[in-house]
């Protein structure tokens, strides 16, 4: 059983179809990337998969369930996360509350108004610990405004993680990043390899190769392959439409 | 209600349409473009109406008034843009409310010391007193220069802003400050401009109004409201979507209050009908912004950005 | 928000001017006494008053990033429910708090569930107009004295605690703010307070953790129009009149103007606000008839030279204060 | 050092107490091709706020073209002929594609044939196809031509590119890097912030590596190809 | 001898700040060399900026901080509502120089408080007299949407003997009023009744006549073309009918001092504001006179106060039972006159019926 399927998915734009009946699938703990020339589609997927826009047609089903109409924070509790390509924390707050916002939302609502969250071993336990498994564990009292841009693409992970998500979307998540910085994240990413079902758009080829189970070639809307690294570096359209030459 | 009457009641509407515009077109510019929230606006109309008014008197001639407000409006608009504002563009939309709040109060209070406090005197032009004929149906000359002049207006601020360089960078301006000036803009004058063309623009509401209307210290809070109420519905920082708005507004506004009344009484006792028509009418056009914005929260023409 | 950087340090300016404060405010009546100036009493209740309502403005403009323009619409509802029910003859104090927490939950919850669909100026304008509607309601009901206002009958009578007696008033507006000032402190810090806190930071990505922030608001905005409403109970009784004038947007704009004068966002800006802004009044007013063009001028350089009022004024001598003894801390534990 | 076109000497800068820059130095001869290398944080795109007058910086001097223009409002510094590329796009989003590059356009310093929207085009032919889009309706991609047309549009002496090529499919990078090199046989000097190594090389005249805010290492592409191994820990490939 | 304290609070600033400047000026002009009655007087003053609840603030100030003798003044209803018991209950002596809202002359009616103006209803009842006395059979009535404005419609229609086609009721404050105005013209009435006080009659006047309307269609107006509103009209008022309680032509003496005196002190007419006030002050000066400056003796004074025993600049005048002046009420035309326009007092005009608040007043 697939834990997400995508299928017969539309979403125009005007004259423009960004998605054009779609299908796609992401197996329990795999892999999925997505490459494809720019403004083929890729992130207009993403953003219809994590519920920030409605698509015109299709289904999306996570765990066999329609999610098609639900919002951004219905899918969220079931455990559809979302990194942005832009660090989007919580500046006022420090790391450990910021984690422990995520915890928070899972603990369903949050409509109490007296004991304050400092003193909640139920929410601070669990923050901590994915504190810890990103390695900003020590720091977790400084403000995040103070914090560098590298410690804040880890909270931002962290973030992720104290969700316990079953699937994450990841758009473009080596962009701006060095090259030191990419290979640390792509062995970051490598360890969570099994745990969790990945859909990542990246332009790195190095980085999709190393860490893609499945790759999906994506053009104007349409999926014009789809299969193994292998299989794809060998495709010939591919080639043409995305790969070009060697680089 | 007659024909004649109901052509009467849309040209009034149209003509408080196009005043409210006047001042929607300068406020959505300056909130909507710079992205400053300016309620001092409302005080650049009142200085703008005295200023007339003294220059009226003293000249004599209208015309000249007009000439002579413009760049009286842009050395005003700029001192308080250079004095207070500038500082400002970075920070909250917060701190602009409360740092015009307080000009709102500077001004009315320099206008009391200068002016009095009664109202001023400003008369209509001898040469714009008469009535006009317009297919049986006469409507007061003055009123016809403020529907035109205003119309005008209008499109000259639909094509500087969207078919010149100036409009494209002052658009630009409003997303990105540094990037436009890192292209080689001087963004810093090229907002002063904007600044200074927002209070020209409500001066100009303000002399159009001052004769009909009481020149007074406050004048320009009431106005103000309104003028907000048009931003909104129209959609912030679109000078397409204010000038739709402050028609519908002009127009709502007016029928409202002619029809409502007279609606009401035919199914309610006549003297509940006196007391919830005029109620209903005055709540009219909050009545209608919340509708729309309720359905559409970002107005009827909401400006694309993010 | 940077209180969350400043820990409240046990001797930190904030902490003392907050504390002397409060121990001031409970001292004034005895003040007035000695020195047989009843006014005081009135006076300072009426900024107690306010700085109740703009302590409730605080929780949804500071911290859930709300701006509300038609705050004193409640603070109007609250006058009125006491002015109404006393004109209709009831007069017990309980009654008249039921039904103020009544009519301003129902009318929070009716006007919120629509405003909060909007956000940014949007958001202040259907406040706004929200309040305008009521405002001219409460014109055009004759009935109740329309624009000329509707005077008490008789003071809200709490089981034999009436508050008609300017002391009675002043230490039940004292009792309630300090009330206030602690729950906001509870809720602030508790799990419903940082959900408001990071939504106005950046709502889209509570979304994406999960957060239907929708209801968050909404349950914020009814409590903070329940307590604005509370301080319009006070208020009627202060002044004993019920007028539509209290609920005009000129009113909705001084409440902003006392949150932002004292600290946008802080438990004490609200307090510290109002008494700046009450006290200046006054004391511009004895000085000059034209004292708007002085106030004006005045709001607009405290906003350039602080972000926070004057709550940002004293975190910034704390901030100074807390560098230096580092480094004086520093320099001893080098020298030894 | 006459002759250089920019001459960067000992800049220190600050984001309010923290420290960026430490005493960068550099030099761009006219017609060179120069990169900035070095891990992330390390203060290239700082360096560009600063010879663009984004930022003060609190100590230093640059020299471009035998001018001090430390000190100058950005937009001066602009109008002298420097270009820029930014990190992160920052195209307009409310503008159309089509007047994100009229709007700031100008040709201040007479190039003999300046860059028109038909060239602009030519070069990306995606941005004609979506010439009447407003910007915020890019793909990320779409975005990177844009900015970079932009730039071009100002007809610079200097162009300045900070990460260019980020979030571009690899068809389009090749093209682009292949358009770079067009560029620098017209004569345009050109500094370039990148991580892709292996393209820089065969481009560059000069590579400058950029550690903790200061420039740790400088060199040619046969040299910097050469220490590449000792160069590691800066560059982390 | 201790100077008596009088608290003056009035609408000094905001858009109303004219009314409560002619009253205080008025009022001050009064007091020769700091005496009032030769009693030494100190006038302590409070703006209540249009607000009740700042109106009860400085009325708290006045009667606990400053323990005034005497207050004066008030300018719009809702203040003087707000204000009235707190002062009446503190049995301090009230002397109220402009507004009269409808409760406070009947059932709230209390022995501390005087007015030198009018009831609110009593305007307008002259207003309706006058066009009954003008022959107009059709009446267009408009008024704002507000109590005064209610009270205003039901005070003209008392006395109205012909027939009201319509009552219009505009937004207060409203700016523009061509609406109605093409309204009322298609209706064709005999002539048009107002009340538009401020300026919502500046832009009222204004307007009717720039539709081409006066001089053609009789507007007969109360509060709305009056001192403090002229001078923003000018000439532009010329040909509209009032009905005031005062015009500065009135002939009697001491209204031929104190005009001269007003022009000299402050270079511009007098309002029927300054003149009330005026009265106010010379009322208080009979007091005092009467009593020497002794305030000790309540009843004394009060009856001092009662007797009303001063020049009023209006004419006859006299105290009825609730303590509201029975003075007479002018016709006063706008002609034209030295600064563009100027009020001209004509005939008195002789309420038929007056509405029964004297009768609702416990007082006898
Ligand atoms: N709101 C919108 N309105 C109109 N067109 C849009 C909108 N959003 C995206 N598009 C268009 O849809 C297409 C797909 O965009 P999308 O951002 O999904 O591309 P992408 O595959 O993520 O590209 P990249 O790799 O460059 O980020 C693009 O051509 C873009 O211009
Ligand atoms: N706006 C800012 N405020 C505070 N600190 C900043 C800001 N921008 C950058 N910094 C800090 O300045 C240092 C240098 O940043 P800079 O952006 O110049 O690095 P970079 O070399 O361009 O890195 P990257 O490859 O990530 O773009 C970093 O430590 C960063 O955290
Ligand atoms: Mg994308
Ligand atoms: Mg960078």
């Amino acid at each position: 059983m697939s834990l997400l399927t995508v299928r017969q998915l539309v979403k125009r734009y005007g004259g423009l179809t960004a998605t054009d009946h779609f299908d796609f699938d992401v197996q329990a703990g795999e892999i999925h990337a997505i490459i494809g020339p720019n403004g083929a589609g890729k992130s207009t997927l993403i953003t219809q998969l994590a519920g920030e826009i409605r698509p015109d047609a299709g289904q999306i089903l996570f765990n066999n369930q329609d999610i098609t109409g639900e919002r951004v924070e219905q899918r969220a509790l079931r455990g559809i996360a979302r990194s942005y390509q832009i660090t989007s924390v919580f500046p006022e707050f420090s790391a450990l509350q910021n984690v422990m916002l995520t915890v928070q939302a899972h603990q369903g609502h949050s409509f109490c108004f007296w004991t304050p969250t400092s003193r909640q071993p139920t929410l601070i336990e669990p923050a901590e610990h994915a504190l810890e498994r990103v390695g900003l564990k020590d720091r977790m009292h400084v403000p995040v405004a103070d914090m560098a841009h590298g410690e804040q693409r880890q909270l931002e992970l962290a973030m992720v993680l104290a969700g316990q998500p079953r699937l994450l979307l990841l758009d473009e998540p080596m962009a701006g990043m060095s090259q030191a910085e990419s290979i640390q994240m792509t062995t970051l990413l490598h360890s969570l390899k099994g745990q969790y079902g990945i859909v990542l758009v990246e332009h790195d080829m190095d980085a999709v190769f190393k860490l893609a189970d499945r790759i999906t070639v994506l053009v104007y809307g349409r999926s014009i392959a789809c299969g193994t690294p292998e299989q794809i570096r060998a495709n010939p359209d591919v080639k043409a439409a995305y790969l070009g030459g060697d680089e | 209600m007659s024909l004649t009457l109901f052509v009467i009641q849309s040209l009034n509407g149209l003509q408080l349409g196009v005043l409210l515009f006047l001042m929607a077109a300068g406020l959505t510019l300056v909130f909507g473009i710079m992205s400053f929230v300016n309620l001092a606006h409302g005080s650049m109309y009142m200085m703008g109406a005295f200023f007339a008014a003294s220059l009226y008197s003293y000249t004599g001639s209208f015309v000249l008034a007009a000439l002579l407000l413009i760049p009286a409006m842009m050395a005003l608009g700029l001192a308080v843009e250079w004095v207070a504002l500038r500082k400002l563009y970075q920070r909250d939309h917060l701190d602009q409310v409360l740092a015009t709040f307080g000009l709102i109060l500077f001004f009315n209070e320099i206008a009391r010391i200068i002016w009095g406090p009664s109202p001023y005197y400003m008369d209509v032009p001898e040469f714009l007193l008469g009535a006009i004929n317009l297919f049986g149906v006469r409507y007061p000359a003055y009123r016809f220069v403020i529907i035109a002049s205003g119309l005008l207006i209008a499109l000259g601020c639909y094509l500087l802003i969207h078919r010149t360089r100036i409009g494209m960078l002052i658009r630009a301006g409003a997303t990105n400050r540094t990037m436009v000036g890192a292209l080689g803009v001087n963004i810093v004058m090229l907002n002063s401009l904007l600044f200074a063309l927002g209070a020209v623009l409500a001066g100009f509401a303000g002399l159009l109004a001052g004769p009909i209307m009481s020149v007074q210290a406050g004048m320009g809070e009431p106005i103000l409201i309104l003028t907000m109420v048009v931003i909104v519905i129209g959609g912030i920082g679109s000078i397409r979507g204010a000038f739709y708005a402050a028609l519908i507004v002009g127009v709502v506004d007016t029928l409202g209050r002619t029809l409502l009344p007279s609606l009401l009484r035919s199914f309610l006792e006549r003297s509940s009908a006196d007391i919830a028509g005029p109620a209903l009418a005055s709540m009219m056009i909050y009545l209608l912004m919340a509708v729309v914005l309720a359905i559409k929260p970002k107005g009827l023409f909401p400006v694309h950005n993010s | 928000m940077q209180q969350s950087s400043v820990l409240p340090h046990k001797w930190s300016a904030s902490f003392v001017v907050n504390a002397v404060l409060l121990i001031a405010l409970a001292l004034v009546p005895l003040y007035a006494r000695s020195m047989a100036d009843p006014f005081v009493v009135t006076l300072i209740t009426r900024i107690l008053i306010f700085a109740i309502a703009a302590l409730s403005l605080n929780l949804i403009l500071g911290y859930g990033g709300l701006v509300s323009f038609g705050h004193a619409l409640y603070l109007g509802l609250g006058v009125y429910c006491v002015a109404i029910l006393s004109f209709h003859g009831i007069d017990n104090g309980w009654l008249q708090l039921l039904a103020t927490l009544v009519v301003c939950s129902v009318v929070g919850l009716l006007t919120g569930s629509i405003a909060l669909r909007t956000s940014g100026i949007s958001f202040i304008m259907i406040t706004l107009a929200f309040a305008q509607m009521f405002y001219f309601l409460f014109v055009s009901l004759s009935q109740y004295g329309g624009d000329d206002g509707l005077r008490l009958a008789s003071g809200s009578d709490f089981s034999g605690i009436i508050l008609t007696d300017p002391r009675t008033l002043y230490f039940s507006s004292f009792l309630v703010l300090c009330l206030g000032l602690y729950a906001c402190h509870k809720l602030v810090h508790s799990r419903f307070g940082i959900v408001i806190r990071a939504s106005k930071s950046n709502e889209q990505r509570m979304k994406a953790l999960g957060y239907p922030t929708y209801r968050y608001r909404l349950a914020i905005y009814v409590i903070s129009a329940i307590l604005c409403g509370i301080a319009g109970l006070l208020y009627g009784n202060l002044t004993q009149f019920g007028s539509p004038s209290y609920m005009s947007w000129t009113t909705s704009g001084e409440l902003i103007v006392m949150v932002m004068l004292g600290g946008i966002g802080t438990l004490f800006g609200p307090l510290l606000g109002a008494l700046a802004m009450i006290l200046t009044e006054e004391g511009l007013k004895a000085l000059t008839e034209h004292w708007m063009a002085i106030f004006g001028p005045l709001i607009v350089l405290l906003i350039i030279v602080s972000r926070l009022g004057i709550a940002g004024i004293l975190q910034t001598i704390d901030r100074r204060r807390t560098s230096r003894s580092r480094l004086v801390t520093q320099r001893k534990r080098e020298s030894t | 050092m006459t002759t250089a076109l920019l001459n960067v000497r000992d800049i220190h800068a600050f984001y309010g107490p923290s420290q960026a820059l430490f005493g960068m130095n550099f030099t761009v001869q006219a017609g060179q091709f120069v990169t900035l290398l070095g891990r992330n944080g390390m203060g290239k795109s700082t360096t560009v706020k600063a010879l663009m007058g984004l930022i003060q910086p609190s100590r230093g001097s640059i020299h471009f073209d035998g001018n001090e223009i430390v000190g100058q409002p950005s937009y001066k510094v602009a109008r002298s002929g420097l270009g820029l590329v930014p990190e992160g796009r920052q195209i307009f989003p409310n503008l159309s594609v089509r007047e994100n590059l009229v709007a700031t356009a100008h040709n201040r310093q007479s190039a003999a044939s300046p860059w028109t929207l038909e060239r602009i085009y030519e070069l990306f032919p995606r941005l004609s196809e979506r010439a009447g889009n407003l910007g915020s309706n890019l793909s990320g991609g779409e975005q990177q031509m844009l900015a970079i047309g932009r730039a071009l549009m100002t007809n610079p002496r200097l162009l300045i590119l900070d990460e260019a090529t980020e979030g571009l499919a690899p068809l389009i990078r090749t093209e682009i890097w292949q358009c770079l090199a067009g560029l620098k046989a017209l004569g345009l000097t050109i500094i370039c912030i990148d991580k892709n190594l292996s393209s820089l090389l065969p481009l560059a005249d000069q590579h400058y590596i950029v550690e903790k805010g200061q420039v740790v290492w400088s060199g040619n592409s046969t040299e910097l190809d050469a220490q590449r191994t000792q160069l590691q820990t800066y560059l982390g490939v | 001898q201790e100077p008596v304290k009088i608290g003056f609070i009035g609408t000094l600033s905001g858009p109303g700040g004219a009314l409560g400047q002619d009253q205080y000026d008025a009022f001050m002009l009064a007091i020769k060399d700091g005496k009032l009655g030769g009693v030494p007087v100190e006038v302590v003053r409070e703006d209540d900026q249009l607000k009740p609840d700042i109106g009860v603030q400085a009325a708290t100030k006045l009667l606990k901080s400053e323990k005034v003798d005497i207050i004066t003044g008030v300018t719009f209803s809702n203040v003087m509502m707000a204000i009235h018991k707190p002062i009446t209950d503190a049995k301090v002596f009230f002397i109220g120089s402009n507004a009269g809202p409808a409760p406070i002359a009947g059932k709230e009616c209390s022995p501390y408080f005087f007015s030198t103006s009018w009831d609110n209803d009593m305007l307008h009842e002259a207003g309706g007299q006058l066009a009954s006395d003008l022959g107009y059979k059709n009446m267009y009535v408009m008024a704002a949407n507000y109590q005064a404005g209610r009270d205003a419609v039901s005070g003209f229609k008392r006395d109205y003997t012909g027939k009201v086609i319509d009552e219009v009721y505009t937004q207060v404050n409203q700016p523009d009023y061509s609406a109605e105005i093409a309204q009322l013209q298609a209706a064709e009435p005999d002539a048009v009744y107002v009340f538009y006080p401020g300026g919502m009659g500046v832009n009222f006047v204004k307007q009717y006549r720039q539709a081409g309307l006066l001089g053609k269609l009789p507007l007969i107006s109360v509060s709305t073309i009056d001192g403090s509103t002229l001078p923003a009209l000018k000439s532009l008022a010329v040909g509209a009918i009032t009905s005031a309680p005062y015009a500065p032509n009135l002939d009697n003496a001491q209204n031929k001092q104190f005009v001269e005196a007003f022009v000299k002190a402050y270079d511009r007419q007098p309002s029927m504001y300054a003149a009330q006030s005026y009265d106010a002050a010379n009322l208080i000066a009979s007091a005092l006179k009467k009593v020497d400056g002794k305030l000790d003796d309540k009843e004394a004074v009060l009856a001092a106060l009662k007797a009303a025993d001063f020049d009023s600049v209006r004419g006859a005048f006299k105290f009825d039972s609730n303590q509201f002046p029975d003075a007479p009420f002018y016709r006063v035309d706008v002609v034209e006159g030295a600064n563009g326009a100027e009020l001209q007092a004509k005939n008195p005009i002789v309420i038929k019926t007056r509405a029964n608040f004297a009768q609702q007043c416990p007082m006898k």
